[in-house]
């Protein structure tokens, strides 16, 4: 196996374990932490192929990790801010009691 | 206008007066270094009670007459007495009852000095020792008259004043009992006196 | 002679490795960093608490300790055997091993920050690239630490303690990176020990340090407010408030765990002193140019045990600060201050040599500073308090 | 595949599983951190430095302590329920499970598995700063908005609605 190939394996790797919790935990502030991972892990995608990839003096890689990095904060912060206004409301955290709108 | 953050500048202007200070005048230093060196004791300073005796035998010399009256007046109620069977000469040269038993619980003591106030035989005085702590947690703290007992110079001692305005008002009594008796040689009652405010 | 002495320790390490063979050589090097870092910095902890103890005790016209050892000297000993004979008490509802880790992790991520701090020419572990990035990147895993503390413990008090902590680290972060944005700015290097040759130069014989002119001032100052509040020192000791919620996070912590908190406590402090040092008042350069003599690294600690001082003077005078009063001061007067003064260094670094540059660098700190402080505090609005039940 | 790349590659994988798996919430935050700082550790390994120092910075500073007051303010620290097997998640399970069967394969076909290791880039920060200023400032820009609207919308989306009441 070659080093890059090494990296997207781990990236992978991670990406299921982050899509698999969205997917399987109820709570949304797991579901929260699982879109983190899978962002961290297409971040690893970008840094990996940055090192190994062509024309590495143009930095690309690593300005989408940067800039990647800045929406999932913005993302995180946001998101967070959505789950304890939603708490504040319906006192859950758990996405399968929220069910004001179901008839 | 005062400039924001003067106020900091000003007390740390006056911590560092105290800093230097305390190295430049001793007189600045509230505390002393304890064992060595002591901060007198004040003139009317109060620890817990001690029983008061005269002469050199700590038992027999007790002023003590076994009254209770302390024990009923206690606040906390921690002094507890047992009255003797047979009597003994009191210093007035009557005959009074003693403590068979006089037993104070200083873990209860609030030292308030109500039993010196009421005790009408100058038995009863407050102490100044405040060094009573013990290797173990339940010892010293129930004491009985052997350790009570203080002699009546160690009281002039530590209280000179309020001690000397003891022994004026002791010799009064003793005087005046003495010529009762000298003028009549009948038996006197044992009705007791008002106490003076010490 | 003097440079000998100035370069002792480099010499020393040199020295050292010349047996090593070649293969060993980069792990023998790194642990010969290492190791003096581990050895002087609790060295100097030992000694600040002597300090500290006795200086609080002067300030408030006291003797402070004196009775181990000639004048107390020998106190720390006493301290750390008592605290290391304690018994390790765990509470039966703590998350055992988070209860155990906290402390851990804590000093651990105090100990990397000295990686990058220059102690002296040619005496930094590791000359990073980004080490200032670097700095305030691990130091902020000393948050989570403190947040596994106080969650871990299972107490009341101990949670709050670390909410507040977290609180106000995070608030006051943002005013120390900002401030220290600045000299990265003019330097053009986010590396300390570029940062510290940059301050190298004098003018006659006063040197040409950041805090010698006005943004490196303010800088400096809400540098040294925003440290204080990182390492929850007094007037910013509400995570610990002893007379409120007892110990914040590490209440229940005792014997060996808590004087490992102590102990990181006291190295943060140093870590952002140092930080402070480098990036402000000229790092291990000497004050003068007739004080060259002196060995940079004796330059380096002289200048961290003045910054000592000051923190325990300021303890020694300070009262503790009320959590709103703490958050409405970095909300709206730190930051605000922090980003005028960002400005104020762009400006300097555009602008000609010349007095206009001072009087517009001065002048655009002075103002917001004189209206924010009337605005703010003289109307008393600022610290306006608010009854919930009463009035 | 260096010794280091494996020990932080499983460090990060069982960390990234421990914050999908592990029942109380506080620890599921503690390994997502965990994981998140092995990531750090491996942009390092990859000669990023800056990328890995901001990773930390904004990971665990930031976007690691926010979800920790998110569970604190959710009481989210008390024990969830335990749940029995159910049908949902046994489809969650094997649709990440075929997605890692589809990548990894991918992976193995793809033309990019040329064994020679190119020499190490560097990327300084004076590099980074250039390039963030010069080429990217637009997409620099985007962002600080990005995240100031970000910050404004959570402080009003979080904010009590204490006047309607």
């Amino acid at each position: 196996m070659t080093p890059l190939a090494g990296y997207l394996v781990l990236s992978s790797l991670i990406f299921t374990v982050g899509l698999a919790g969205v997917l399987t935990r109820r709570n949304a502030i797991l579901v929260l932490i699982g879109i983190e991972l899978m962002l961290n892990a297409a971040n690893l995608n970008f840094i990996a192929f940055w090192r190994f990839g062509a024309n590495p003096e143009a930095l690309t890689g690593i300005m989408f990790m940067i800039f990647a990095m800045g929406v999932a904060a913005a993302e995180a912060a946001v998101g967070l801010a959505v789950i304890i206004a939603v708490y504040r409301r319906c006192k859950t955290t758990n996405l399968d009691e929220m069910k004001l709108l179901k008839g | 206008m005062s400039l924001l953050g003067g106020g900091i500048l000003k007390g740390m202007f006056e911590t560092a007066r105290n800093f230097f200070g305390s190295y430049v005048s001793a007189q600045r230093l509230t505390t002393v270094p304890y064992p060595e060196e002591r901060i007198p004791a004040k003139a009317n300073a109060r620890q817990f009670p001690f029983l008061v005796y005269d002469g050199d035998d700590s038992q027999a010399g007790l002023r003590c007459v076994a009254c209770q009256i302390c024990e009923k007046e206690c606040p906390p109620k921690c002094i507890s007495i047992i009255k003797s069977r047979d009597k003994r000469q009191d210093y007035k040269g009557q005959s009074q009852f003693y403590p068979a038993t006089f037993d104070i619980d200083i873990s209860v003591c609030m030292s308030c000095q109500i039993c010196a106030e009421v005790c009408p035989f100058e038995a009863i005085k407050m102490d100044v020792e405040y060094e009573l702590s013990t290797p173990d947690r339940f010892g010293g703290l129930w004491l009985h008259k052997a350790q009570l007992a203080r002699s009546s110079r160690y009281y002039r001692q530590i209280h000179p004043q309020a001690a000397a305005d003891s022994d004026g008002f002791m010799a009064a009594e003793s005087s005046k009992a003495r010529a009762r008796v000298g003028a009549s040689a009948a038996p006197v009652g044992l009705a007791p006196q008002p106490r003076h405010a010490e | 002679m003097i440079d000998a002495l100035d370069q002792i320790f480099v010499a020393a390490k040199h020295r050292l490795m010349e047996p090593v063979p070649s293969r060993w050589q980069p792990l023998v090097s790194a642990l010969l960093s290492i190791v003096p870092l581990l050895m002087v910095f609790p060295g100097l902890f030992a000694l600040t608490t002597l300090l500290e103890r006795k200086g609080l005790g002067r300030i408030q016209n006291r003797h402070g300790p004196n009775r181990v050892g000639p004048w107390g000297v020998l106190q720390p000993v006493a301290d750390g055997l008592k605290t290391l004979t304690k018994e390790n008490v765990v509470p039966r509802g703590a998350a055992p091993f988070i209860h155990f880790l906290a402390p851990v992790v804590l000093v651990i991520v105090s100990f990397l920050v000295y990686a990058v701090l220059p102690l002296g020419r040619n005496m930094v572990a590791v000359d990073l690239d980004a080490g200032v990035l670097f700095f305030f990147a691990v130091g902020t895993a000393a948050e989570l630490a403190v947040f596994m503390a106080g969650w871990a413990s299972r107490n009341k008090y101990s949670l709050l303690g670390a909410m507040r902590a977290i609180a106000q680290m995070i608030s006051y972060e943002i005013p120390l990176i900002l401030s220290a944005v600045t000299v990265v700015m003019v330097t053009g290097s986010l590396s300390t020990v570029r940062i510290v040759e940059a301050q190298a130069e004098y003018t006659g014989w006063i040197p040409h340090w950041f805090v010698m002119q006005p943004w490196g001032l303010a800088g400096f100052i809400l540098f040294l407010i925003s440290a204080t509040a990182e390492s929850n020192r007094s007037p910013f000791d509400l995570p610990e408030g002893e007379s409120e919620i007892i110990a914040g996070y590490y209440i229940e912590y005792s014997g060996f765990k808590f004087a490992l908190f102590f102990l990181a406590e006291y190295l943060g402090l140093f870590a952002v002193s140092g930080m402070a040092i480098t990036l402000f008042l000229g790092g291990w350069h000497a004050p003068a140019p007739w004080l060259e003599f002196i060995p940079s690294w004796a330059c380096f600690f002289v200048k961290l045990l003045a910054l000592i001082a000051l923190f325990i003077w300021g303890r020694g005078t300070l009262p503790r600060f009320r959590q709103d009063q703490l958050m409405e001061f970095s909300w709206k007067f730190m930051i605000p201050m922090a980003l005028v003064n960002l400005v104020s260094a762009a400006l300097w670094q555009l602008m000609d040599c010349g007095p206009e540059r001072w009087l517009v660098s001065f002048l655009l700190i002075a103002t917001p500073y004189l209206l924010l402080g009337r605005s703010l505090f003289e109307r008393n609005q600022f610290f306006k308090r608010t009854y919930r039940f009463a009035g | 595949m260096s010794l280091p790349f494996v020990i932080l590659a499983l460090l990060t994988a069982a960390a990234a599983m421990g914050a999908m798996s592990l029942r109380p919430l506080v620890h599921c935050v503690l390994a997502l951190v965990v994981s998140l700082s092995g990531l750090a550790c491996l942009y390092l390994q990859l000669g990023a430095q800056f990328a890995g120092f901001a990773q930390l910075l904004v990971y665990i500073g930031a976007v690691g302590i926010l979800i920790v007051f998110a569970v604190l303010l959710t009481r989210g620290d008390a024990m969830p329920p335990r749940r029995s097997l159910v049908q949902g998640r046994v489809f969650g399970l094997g649709v990440a499970v075929s997605v890692l069967g589809v990548l990894v394969w991918a992976i193995s076909r793809s033309c990019l598995m040329s064994p020679t290791l190119p020499p190490a880039p560097v990327a300084t920060v004076e590099q980074i700063g250039d390039a963030l200023m010069t080429r990217f400032v637009l997409p620099l820009e985007l962002v600080g908005l990005l995240l100031t609207a970000a910050l404004m919308g959570s402080v009003m989306i979080a904010m009590q609605e204490g006047e309607d009441k």
